[in-house]
């Protein structure tokens, strides 16, 4: 037993205070939140959430030497079995909990003093949510994951919904809802799998129990069905259909948490539960080829939608799609690299996308519309928004040295390591045509490119709801959003490469669960910034500004954006909206995912 | 036991599939009633008492009612 | 995909997925196996280690009470979804109720009066029984909940919305959740782990045993009750609206 | 045994599924969601279930072989997580029928396209 005063002592001490403490405070505000003033609520969520961040920050330094573990409740084994919670904080479930802080408080910030009409429900809903974040990358347990997952979807579906005047806010909240539903039915079939094979729950005893075999079709079917939950808040194609809809339509600050947060916290779920559980009885070489194929869909598909797009925040709810994929590449090449990759853009991609729907939230205040051409010229008065949407156009392209340009140079390099050169062109692709997407817009809506005129082929989206005005404090969380996208890429590195390094070693993982925290090896090569990556880092922001004065400016005999819209017009009806479809490919890709994961482990 | 098991096993898959091919929802509010009696003693056979309480209170009391409100809420205007 | 491409497209997938289940369910054990590690486990756990006579309790609330505490939040979380989304929207006014509402048949009251009786001392007895025997604080919860719309029956929406009281209601609700999370916080301050359950046990059956079990189904059904009765309100509150004027 | 209880779990599942990709009318594609959920309760108990046992539940000292309990927990919040969405499930359908008059086609409900 570590020392009352050690740093060990006091790691296992506070590792649970990232739930504990929002859902304290959630239930206390919910309840007297109407009598407090306003200003006390807001204070009290925001502390609430800056003390969650600085938990998050406290366990990754505690634990860059060795994972810290607790089990829930003090459970130790009985009859050599674990039969409690085991709870784990490592850099990359400690970095997650303080991204999620992090970015809660802003869109705190953000709502000071923001929905006055709903007692302080508003809050309770958003700490429950970041308790459920925080809880869902820490337990190492498939049935705890799967319950802070349907944490997450329920106040993630409740917020989408948040104003029942809004028709289709209601529909994308349906959307949402239905998806998370059948997401977590089939996760739940596949935990039951595997708890019939091994009698076990936890993460770790799993991976020991499943590496003794029988290594039948069970295996490979069970992590395609445990997967499908994660998927589904992920975003990854053909999961992916509630994302467009429900952050179209959902409060702005409400995307900042759904797009910045809650997507990478699935991407990181499967990466963990794939690492800990399942490696010792499904190898790399088994499971790489799937997930890679998937990030590749997803990446493409999402970049070209978005490109499709003149509704913005649509616009920017497609390219969280195509940046996942590029997350699920960093994630799916099971190395440490690729897996450092991810998390270092994991944080950028948190800052860049969340100061784009600062942007969307602004504009929405001031014009009540986020349509492309209805804005045309119309924000050249706005010269700080205008600021931010070019800069954030450019990270999302990946310019150095923001986080989302580190962490797609360290995935590339990654994926060339392995061999798998041709996922560099996949992901150059996903960042150039999302970087254009949101640089078109800008230069259209702020300097007055183009033609006010519509695009062909594309239906005004009238009746926006109109966003109430915080003026100056919307400008500040995008700056402050943009800073962590810039510091992930400046001083992202030591983390990214300790996060990356830990999440795939499974090993370490059991080892610290099972047996007792021991020392852990140091990440190999710290990833950073090198001379070779700059053409390959300039490439897709070339691409981006390329496209989006060709989509602008071209002469009327070759009119590109009536070209790829055309081209794109397939793809598009895909997206039918309609829950029905959805549902029907969600499960097609169960199917694809699970027989792809079978045949490849024969 | 057994008979008894297998004789409920399969009234639940038939109830499940009542459930879903009641096309009117009231009527389906009722069906999804007795389908939550079926589950019910389906999990008092298997010996969990625990489930089966749940499931009656929930399934067969919760869940029709909640279905009946919505939908007089929805066409019932 | 109008419906009929749907449900071209249906079948194959519908295929596809019976063959990912015959296909993993094949691995399963027989139904009826003796081999349950976990279980056994657990059982000796509830028993041996935590007095409680009620494994499934000692599994819910102790050894993963971690789970549970999420589970509540999922439930206040759906109570102020429920809440905000069925609120009144700008332009829609709350409907009035009748002033005097007809008195429904002695008969009916005295059999209402005598069933919310029964229900209360039965949903009180198994919330606190939820350690020793099958029930616990949700199904309680449930129970008390259903019982109290019993005065719909015998009164009408007035009797039931006059033994409604909402902020009283949600002060109740919010004290269960925040209790579950107190209790887990007295086990970390007291013996330096979340939820421990580290309160006297007591012997095996008795009501004052299992050390933090019976607690925390107290609040829970606190919870619960208050809880599920404020969702009902609000679906009832929907309902009065579309009977109001407009 | 074995084939009958985990094949009605799958039965159970796809038959809900089924209903859900087929839906005409919102309301009955959530209770077809129900359904869908409900086929996880049979395979949990499925598993946890041992034959020639009792329930996990003793009045004194253990007597006998009883069956998992840890399924029974597992299913317990799976109980209460399923009855809590359906009800926001229930209150989101209420208002999107409130925008479009009552009625509620999945597919009629699909502004957010393209």
């Amino acid at each position: 037993m570590a020392d009352a005063a050690s740093p060990e002592s006091a790691a296992t001490l506070i590792l649970l205070l990232p739930v504990a403490v929002p859902l304290l405070a959630a239930p206390l505000v919910a309840a007297v939140g109407r009598w407090l003033p306003r200003l006390l609520v807001d204070a009290l969520a925001l502390a609430v959430a800056g003390s969650v961040l600085g938990l998050g920050v406290a366990l990754a330094v505690l634990s860059r030497h060795h994972d810290v573990v607790i089990t829930a409740g003090g459970w130790g084994d009985v009859q050599g079995h674990p039969v409690g919670i085991a709870v784990v904080a490592d850099p990359a479930s400690a970095g997650l909990v303080a991204l999620a802080g992090f970015v809660t408080a802003l869109v705190l910030v953000y709502t000071w003093r923001y929905f006055e009409d709903v007692d302080a429900i508003w809050h309770a809903l958003l700490l429950v949510f970041l308790a459920a974040l925080s809880g869902l990358v820490l337990v190492g347990d498939l049935f705890s994951l799967f319950v802070t997952l349907e944490l997450v979807s329920v106040v993630g579906f409740v917020l989408t919904g948040y104003r029942v005047e809004a028709e289709r806010s209601v529909q994308g909240a349906l959307s949402f809802a239905v998806a998370s539903t059948v997401g977590g039915v089939l996760s739940l079939v596949g935990i039951a799998l595997v708890y019939a094979r091994t009698g076990e729950l936890g993460l770790a005893p799993v991976g020991r129990a499943l590496a003794a075999g029988p290594h039948d079709a069970l295996v490979p079917l069970s992590l395609g069905l445990v997967l499908v939950g994660y998927l589904v808040k992920a975003a990854a194609v053909p999961f992916h259909f509630w994302t467009a809809g429900a952050e179209m339509v959902a409060p702005t600050p409400v995307c900042i948490a759904l797009s910045g947060v809650m997507v990478t916290t699935g991407v990181y779920a499967v990466g963990r539960i794939y690492h800990v559980a399942y490696q010792p009885a499904l190898p790399a070489a088994s499971v790489r080829p799937t997930l890679l194929g998937l990030a590749a869909v997803t990446a493409l598909v999402g970049a070209l939608m978005s490109l499709a797009q003149r509704h913005f925040k649509r616009m920017l709810a497609f390219s969280t799609i195509a940046h996942v994929g590029i997350l699920l590449v960093g994630i799916g090449l099971l190395s440490p690299a690729g897996a450092a990759g991810a998390a270092i853009y994991a944080v950028g991609h948190a800052g860049a996308k969340g100061a784009l729907f600062c942007v969307a939230g602004i504009l929405l205040s001031r014009f009540d519309t986020v349509d492309e051409g209805q804005l045309h010229g119309r924000g050249r008065p706005l010269r700080g928004t205008a600021a931010v949407a070019l800069l954030g156009g450019l990270a999302l392209a990946g310019v150095p040295p923001f986080g989302t340009g580190l962490g797609k140079a360290v995935t590339e390099d990654a994926a060339r390591r392995s061999g798998l050169t041709w996922l560099v062109p996949v992901l150059v692709l996903a960042a150039a045509l999302t970087g254009a997407a949101v640089l078109r817009f800008s230069l259209r809506c702020f300097l007055g490119w183009g033609k006010p005129a519509r695009e062909p082929g594309i239906e005004g989206r009238p009746d926006e709801e109109p966003e109430p005005d915080p003026p100056g404090r919307l400008l500040i969380s995008a700056w402050l959003l943009l800073a962590l996208s810039l510091g992930a890429g400046v001083a992202g590195t030591a983390w990214g490469a300790a996060a990356g390094d830990r999440l795939v070693d499974g090993a370490a993982y059991r080892h610290a669960v099972l047996v007792g925290a021991g020392p852990i090896r140091h990440a190999t090569a710290p990833a950073g910034w090198v001379w070779g990556g700059v053409p390959l880092a300039v490439a897709p922001v070339l691409v981006a500004l390329v496209v989006a004065v060709l989509w602008l400016a071209a002469p009327p005999r070759v009119d590109v954006a009536r070209g790829v819209l055309a081209l794109l017009s397939p793809l598009r009806r895909w997206h039918s909206g309609r829950v029905g479809d959805e549902v029907t490919w969600m499960l097609a890709g169960t199917v694809v995912i699970g027989l792809a994961l079978f045949v490849a482990s024969r | 036991m057994s008979v008894v098991l297998a004789v409920l096993l399969v009234a639940t898959a038939v109830g499940a599939i009542a459930v879903v091919t009641c096309r009117d929802v009231a009527s389906q509010a009722v069906v999804l009633g007795a389908y939550g009696f079926v589950l019910g003693a389906l999990f008092l056979a298997l010996s969990a008492p625990d489930v089966a309480l749940s499931e009656v209170v929930v399934g067969s009391v919760l869940t029709p009612l909640l279905i009946l409100l919505a939908l007089v809420k929805v066409r019932g205007r | 995909m109008t419906s009929r491409q749907r449900r071209l497209v249906a079948v194959p997938v519908g295929a596809g997925l019976a063959v990912v289940l015959a296909l993993a369910f094949h691995g399963l054990p027989a139904f009826g196996t003796a081999h349950h590690p976990y279980g056994d486990a657990s059982v000796r756990a509830a028993l041996a280690l935590r007095h409680t006579a009620n494994a499934v309790g000692s599994v819910t609330f102790d050894q993963r009470g971690l789970d549970t505490l999420f589970e509540e939040f999922i439930l206040l979380a759906a109570v102020l979804g429920v809440r905000l989304l069925l609120r009144p929207a700008a332009g829609e006014h709350q409907g009035t109720d009748p002033d005097r509402e007809p008195r429904s048949p002695a008969a009916v009251r005295a059999t209402v009066l005598v069933l919310l009786g029964v229900t209360a001392v039965l949903s009180v007895s198994v919330v606190l029984h939820g350690h020793l025997s099958p029930g616990g604080g949700f199904q309680g919860g449930v129970l008390a909940a259903s019982g109290l719309h019993l005065l719909y029956v015998g009164g009408g929406p007035r009797t039931l919305a006059r033994f409604r009281p909402s902020a009283a209601l949600e002060l109740l609700e919010a004290a269960g959740a925040g209790g579950y999370v107190v209790i887990g916080l007295v086990g970390l301050v007291g013996s330096g782990s979340f939820l421990a359950n580290d309160l006297p046990l007591g012997r095996t059956g008795s009501l004052l045993s299992a050390g933090t079990v019976p607690l925390l189904n107290i609040v829970v059904g606190f919870e619960v009750g208050a809880g599920l009765v404020l969702l009902l309100a609000s679906y009832f509150a929907q309902e009065r609206l579309a009977e109001g004027p407009r | 045994m074995t084939a009958l209880a985990f094949g009605v779990a799958a039965v159970v599942l796809l038959a809900g599924l089924y209903g859900v990709v087929t839906s005409r009318d919102y309301l009955h594609l959530v209770v077809c969601l129900v359904v869908a959920q409900s086929s996880t309760y049979v395979l949990l108990l499925g598993i946890g279930y041992r034959a020639h046992a009792t329930a996990p539940v003793f009045s004194d000292h253990p007597k006998g072989p009883v069956v998992d309990p840890v399924v029974q927990a597992l299913t317990l919040t799976d109980v209460v997580v399923g009855a809590t969405v359906l009800a926001l499930l229930l209150a989101l359908v209420v208002q999107a029928a409130k925008g479009a008059g009552g009625y509620c086609d999945p597919d009629a409900l699909n502004d957010l396209h393209g």
